[in-house]
């Protein structure tokens, strides 16, 4: 074949039966419970486009909350063949391949600064990337020869992470957000990348972010080089890295 | 390991009088067949198929003899004659008559007809044998669960949905598929026939269902190296039919009460016994376990109340299934984790039932059933009702474990709903793996003194159950809170007196088939 | 005040502020997990009016299948001053009251016929309602000494309902429907409704419909008097049919 | 009833290790003040409000001291003896000194300049031992709540808000309610001010905030006919101040430990060492509860293997806390249910754990927390996680139970997260009301041998921290994986070494008051 078909391919919830839909919802509606409050659970679930909502359980919280539980039909359908996930373009490798390549591509060791930043105290992401002893088993990028990690830990200011990165001449930093409330990750991210800017040196490093609710989508909308969520490990950013640094120092 | 002290003289002498309750009822019923009885031994002797009505042979050529008086006498050895006389097969006598080409009458040569109808049905038999050992080939070649083991149920009405939805069970983790079939088919004084894909709160139970399940289970059991056991409904007004059909197409499980069908399907009373002993003896045959249903009684009775109800029944089933030629390894009695959650200390009290049911039958295959009544729209209260069920259920070795569903009080299970269901028994199974061999109860404390009084109470309305009889307790209403009387309920006019010469031939080939 | 002010009275669901319309969801697709699946996921939530979902948990479910919850921030709200609920206009008195009046307006035992109808073999429900226990404490019909209550149980035939209705010359018809797979429900109940009219008795009795996925709004759908979902009591089912009699026999 | 076989020797002998190492870090520490002590000190002695900046109060007058050299002698005689001089209370003192309007010196009478202060100390003392006893009386008139208390954070960033879900809580069945505080305040070298509605994951603890929820809960609490105790976090760069206004506010609690701010905010080891001797010293007279924080080492370091940590740091805690004139009931130790859910038997390793600490602990009010790490987006799951917590809680007697959230792995909770975890509660509670006197563990079974284990391993680790000291012990990350040194971290340059006369009224006066 060489013409790419794309076929449409909707796809829906599933209940018992294709097709049928079927979604759980649950939330919680700041008025006292009574009828009027159940209808407007429902109301809400056919606004979302659920066909037949049922509100199975309402349960009456105090101080004018009621916590409801529905069912519903969900209208909607996706086509799955029109869905393209934006993730950045490279294929993991392993350990020893990603060292190989370090070495034959770079000539050198690959430096790497990270840190969790501004307020953020969660050391336990980025320690899983860059220490060691890595997390699930799947060893950390201070264990590849080809790559020397400096891991700052957490709750480090933007201007001491740039600051170290010029330093030490960094190839790629990588910074983790874990806490997102309020979308303060929005702002520390925004402020790092604004820093490397203003230090002109915003296009001479790879720029990588990390935590469970990161996406590569987010990451991208960011200014970043790619985003990683839950379960990466140190081989899928170290794989990313390479093959970027080898794309932009490509003839 | 949990053990509480009990009276080993109140639990022999409860035994006794199930004993003496069952073998009465037993004694009783023998002069009768039924209509499905005789159904069912049609369809081991080879008759299947439904004529242009969708009316299944089986009770085209039933009501054939029916009309012409000759049911008293059994369908075997009438059949089997005119097989003789006519050089047809079972299948193709049925079709005679029901294309009005044949009219049976009682075989020339009575014993010649019945020594043939002996030999088709040792030939059954032995296919039923087959079965049975390929069960033991497959358990032996792709794997056996560990116990508790996980019991699901697919409800989808489609029995082509229900196998996606078995396969992915059973990947999850599921070791016994559970079809649920349609809400109306108990009734049904006939077998649905062929592929089903329209029942309403599940699938209708008819032969090739069974064949196209158990193909799915065998083929998935393979893949993840797991025997899956199947499981059916052998209750209602068909009760020996599919026991039959059960029996042919190799499942594993029937659900099978003595007294279900009385009490929640107003099935007459007499029909019921008369059918369950026939079933029951198929299944022992089949190396089937049989699933009791003593867990409903605490859907319309207190769990606390009437957990003495429970054990009685228990007994009781065990002595029925004892008759027809049950091994204590193939009986599921079944009770359920029905206490109140808003009771203080009903994780007590249940625990404390569950290990008597357990300590008064430790060899059964003991079938314990999750909360159902008090589950409500709450599925996230609901999920850790299910998880604590699930921790009696290890803590006191259980066999076979059904699945609690968070949505139990709003939908049969969604595929999800299963998939969570499995996660919570894996989790707290792995995470209590050696519970059960850790944990000692407080001798005279209040669990061991609560299975205590509940045994002591099993023994009295044993006592008095054997006084009055099992009829009549079931009409005081002593299980479920139901009451039933001996010639109310549906079914009644399928009850046939035996002639003094009835014969049929799988009912003492089967049982020597078994010792 | 004379004249009747409404005011508008926006609700949305509430998560930890005003406003903020976080709802719970989970479904399953049927699709293998990976990245499009759960992209799909996510856009089933736009697609319903959720604004930043997030798919916090995705797992495979094996033979292509994919469980996923999701949070997101639900654009849609209701006017809650518009939410009229229909509900059977009645007040519910206690029994004592209720015996009381079924002496004065009619004169005579009101008499009332109830049965779960068709294959559908829940009891507990119609038991709740008539047996002399009744449910939670609720003492039920057969306790009221103006009420001749005849519980016909479950797995009734509709014709069979009808034929004692008549008999018994009912002013009362309670069913109850439990089963709703597939709105097995919803065909049987117009079953029994278009016997009673072939019968030429609708008029003649009060009907009404019980369950715990009945609505009175379904029930008046479906051409009944009344209907009455989970926690209803003998009390409120005989406070409706005692103030509907007299509705109906006002000069 | 729950016990397990220990050796009561092994524990003493851990007992002891930790009582000399905690004795050496005090002798060593007690040579040194710091800012943020002296700075609690003046709140206590009335200083409070902010500059037109919004910089406290007493941060501009203890900067002004620091400016001067004053602040080595104690800034209480130096205030006291300037408001004795210019006649002057030491908040007008202070927004002359932020004005511009005054340079301080040391005190011309010295003597009496120390008693006017005693005297002012001693007038605040009698405010929060009225506290105290209003506490007291409160529970007396509304009622005290059952063990394990329920402990409900909240942490909208806005204090009316999070005031609206603390009466929910409350109305649902928290009998503890904390406030989390923003994000970033820990790292904060001083204390907002205020009412405050913008928090990160957390709302800021103000003195306002304090009064604005005490409020809120005593009124609850009166309606609903139960003390609602008020919990902060008296832990990073200002933990004596917030202790000072937590004692002046009637809270009930306080999350404070030795050396959690060091090892999980990276705050230098000296400043901890210094400021937690303080804060606990207020928080014992106040009648607080402190709460450790060892249930953050199994966050980042295995609860499987590091479990006997958890138990060291325990005793060491327990240790200071006595040096600080805290009783057995008011030391919150903590520990946590982070045991991996996939870990065959971990649920047993769990109950042996928690059952350790209580026996080392008879007396002590433990604080229990619920799985945080080892949960996902999967909530259902997580719920199950939550509620296996909860019946460890109640089977080993637990105090203070901390509601596991479904959510835990997503976001800071919903109020319906807060609701589901205390409906999970209260169903465990009550379904297993009389559980742990009814269960007992197998002798030299699988349970007691893992606590015998854990705690053999703790008497090592103690004896070798005793070697080493607790500070390299530090260095060498035996807590949560977790290495620290002794000048680095941030807040050292708060530290400062105390002149041979330096005073302070209130440690004397407070530790008496106690006793
Ligand atoms: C452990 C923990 C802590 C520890 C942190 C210890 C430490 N040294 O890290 C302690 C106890 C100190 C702590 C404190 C707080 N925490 Co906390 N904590 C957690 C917890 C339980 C686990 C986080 C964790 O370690 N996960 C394991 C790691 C390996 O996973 P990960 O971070 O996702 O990392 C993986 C990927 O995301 C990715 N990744 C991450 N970073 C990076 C970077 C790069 C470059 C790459 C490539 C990949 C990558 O790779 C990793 C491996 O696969 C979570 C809840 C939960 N179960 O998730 C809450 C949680 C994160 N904490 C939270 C909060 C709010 C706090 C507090 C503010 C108060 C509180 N509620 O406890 C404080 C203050 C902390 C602060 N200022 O930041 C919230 C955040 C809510 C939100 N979404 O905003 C959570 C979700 C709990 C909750 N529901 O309230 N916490
Ligand atoms: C008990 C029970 C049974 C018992 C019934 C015993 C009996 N004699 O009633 C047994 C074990 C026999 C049974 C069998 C089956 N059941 Co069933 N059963 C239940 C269960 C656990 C409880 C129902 C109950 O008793 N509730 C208590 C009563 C008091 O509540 P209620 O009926 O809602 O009644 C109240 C109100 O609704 C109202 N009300 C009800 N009727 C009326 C009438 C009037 C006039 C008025 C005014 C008010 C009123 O007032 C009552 C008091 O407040 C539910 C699950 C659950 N937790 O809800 C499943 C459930 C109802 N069963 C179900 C099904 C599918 C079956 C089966 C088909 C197979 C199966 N899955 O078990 C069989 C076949 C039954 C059949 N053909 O109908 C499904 C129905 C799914 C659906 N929505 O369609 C449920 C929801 C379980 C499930 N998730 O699969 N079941
Ligand atoms: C023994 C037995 N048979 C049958 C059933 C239910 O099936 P049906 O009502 O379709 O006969 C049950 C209940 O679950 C049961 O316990
Ligand atoms: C003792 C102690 N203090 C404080 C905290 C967390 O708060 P912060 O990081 O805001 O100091 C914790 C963790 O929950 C703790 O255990």
């Amino acid at each position: 074949m060489t013409q790419q078909q794309i076929t449409e391919n909707w796809v829906k919830p599933y209940g018992d039966t294709m097709n049928d839909g079927r979604v759980q919802l649950s939330f919680t509606l700041p008025v006292a419970l009574d009828e009027n409050a159940k209808e407007a659970a429902r109301q809400l679930a056919l606004e979302m486009g659920l066909d037949e909502p049922a509100v199975v359980h309402a349960e009456d919280m105090g101080q004018g909350f009621s916590f409801c539980v529905l069912y519903g039909q969900c209208k909607h359908r996706v086509d799955l063949s029109r869905i393209k996930v934006a993730k950045p373009e490279f294929e993991t490798l392993d350990k020893d391949a990603i060292n190989a390549l370090i070495a034959e591509k770079m000539g050198r060791k690959m430096v790497v600064v990270g840190a969790c930043i501004e307020t953020d105290a969660h050391t336990v992401g980025i320690d899983a990337i860059m220490n060691m002893k890595g997390y699930n088993g799947h060893k950390g990028l201070e264990s590849y020869h080809e790559v020397r990690a400096i891991n700052m830990g957490a709750q480090v200011d933007s201007e001491e992470l740039v600051a170290r990165a010029i330093e030490e001449q960094a190839d790629v930093i990588l910074v983790s957000q874990v806490v997102t409330q309020k979308n303060i990750h929005l702002d520390n991210l925004t402020r790092l990348s604004d820093l490397l800017e203003a230090e002109g040196i915003r296009d001479r490093v790879i720029l990588v972010v990390g935590g469970p609710r990161i996406s590569h989508e987010l990451a991208k909308e960011l200014g970043y080089d790619a985003g990683f969520g839950t379960k990466s490990y140190a081989e899928d950013v170290a794989s990313f890295a390479i093959h970027e640094w080898t794309k932009r120092h490509a003839v | 390991m949990t053990r509480l002290n009990l009276d080993q003289g109140q639990i022999d002498r409860a035994r006794e009088s199930a004993r003496r309750i069952a073998h009465r009822v037993f004694d009783d019923m023998s002069q009768f067949t039924t209509t499905t009885v005789e159904r069912a031994t049609l369809r081991l002797m080879g008759v299947d198929g439904v004529d242009d009505n969708q009316i299944p042979l089986p009770n085209r050529l039933v009501s054939h003899l029916q009309e012409l008086g000759l049911l008293q006498h059994g369908a075997a050895a009438v059949v089997a004659g005119a097989m003789a006389e006519h050089n047809l097969t079972a299948q193709q006598v049925a079709e005679a008559v029901a294309a009005g080409k044949l009219v049976l009458a009682r075989p020339k040569h009575d014993k010649a007809a019945r020594q043939s109808a002996e030999a088709i049905a040792a030939k059954m038999c032995d296919h039923i044998a087959a079965q049975r050992v390929l069960r033991a080939q497959q358990i032996e070649k792709v794997g056996e669960a560990r116990t508790p083991w996980l019991y699901l149920i697919v409800a989808t009405g489609n029995i082509y949905e229900d196998i996606v939805q078995a396969r992915a069970a059973a990947e999850q983790g599921a070791d016994i598929v559970a079809v649920i079939r349609s809400t109306g088919q108990s009734l049904l004084d006939y077998v649905p026939y062929g592929a089903t894909t329209e029942g309403f709160g599940g699938t209708y139970a008819t032969q090739e269902n069974f064949r196209l399940m158990r193909a799915a289970l065998d083929e998935v059991g393979t893949k993840i190296g797991r025997y899956i056991r199947l499981t059916n409904y052998c209750s209602g007004l068909c009760m020996p039919e599919i026991a039959a059909m059960g029996a042919m197409e190799r499942l594993d499980m029937m659900l099978n009460d003595s007294m279900y069908g009385i009490i929640f399907r107003d099935i007459n009373m007499k029909r019921t016994f008369i059918d369950q002993f026939f079933s029951r003896t198929v299944n022992a045959y089949a190396g089937i376990i049989i699933n009791t249903g003593e867990d409903n009684y605490l859907t319309t009775a207190d769990a606390f109340d009437a957990a003495h109800t429970v054990l009685a029944s228990q007994l009781i089933n065990e002595q029925f299934a004892y008759i027809s030629g049950l091994k204590p390894d193939q009986m599921g009695l079944g009770h359920a984790f029905e206490i109140n959650p808003d009771l203080e200390n009903g994780f007590l009290w249940e625990v404390a039932h569950a290990q008597l049911v357990r300590q008064v039958f430790p060899e059964a295959c003991l079938k314990y059933m999750p909360p159902t009544k008090h589950m409500t729209g709450n599925i996230f209260r609901g999920h850790i009702q299910d998880a604590l069920f699930n921790v009696v259920s290890t803590l006191t070795g259980q066999n076979i474990h059904l699945l609690g569903m968070m949505t139990e009080a709003i939908h049969t299970p969604f595929i999800q709903d299963r998939f969570l269901a499995i996660q919570n028994a894996k989790y707290v199974f792995g995470t209590m793996r050696d519970l059960h061999d850790e944990v000692e109860f407080r001798a005279g404390g209040r669990i061991e003194s609560r299975a205590q009084q509940v045994l002591a109470e099993t023994v009295g309305i044993l006592a008095e159950i054997e006084k009055i009889g099992l009829p009549a307790a079931i009409g005081r209403g002593t299980f479920a809170d139901i009451s039933r009387t001996m010639d109310g309920g549906k079914g009644l006019d399928g009850v046939i007196a035996k002639s003094a010469d009835y014969y049929n031939p799988f009912p003492d080939l089967m049982l020597a088939g078994v010792n």
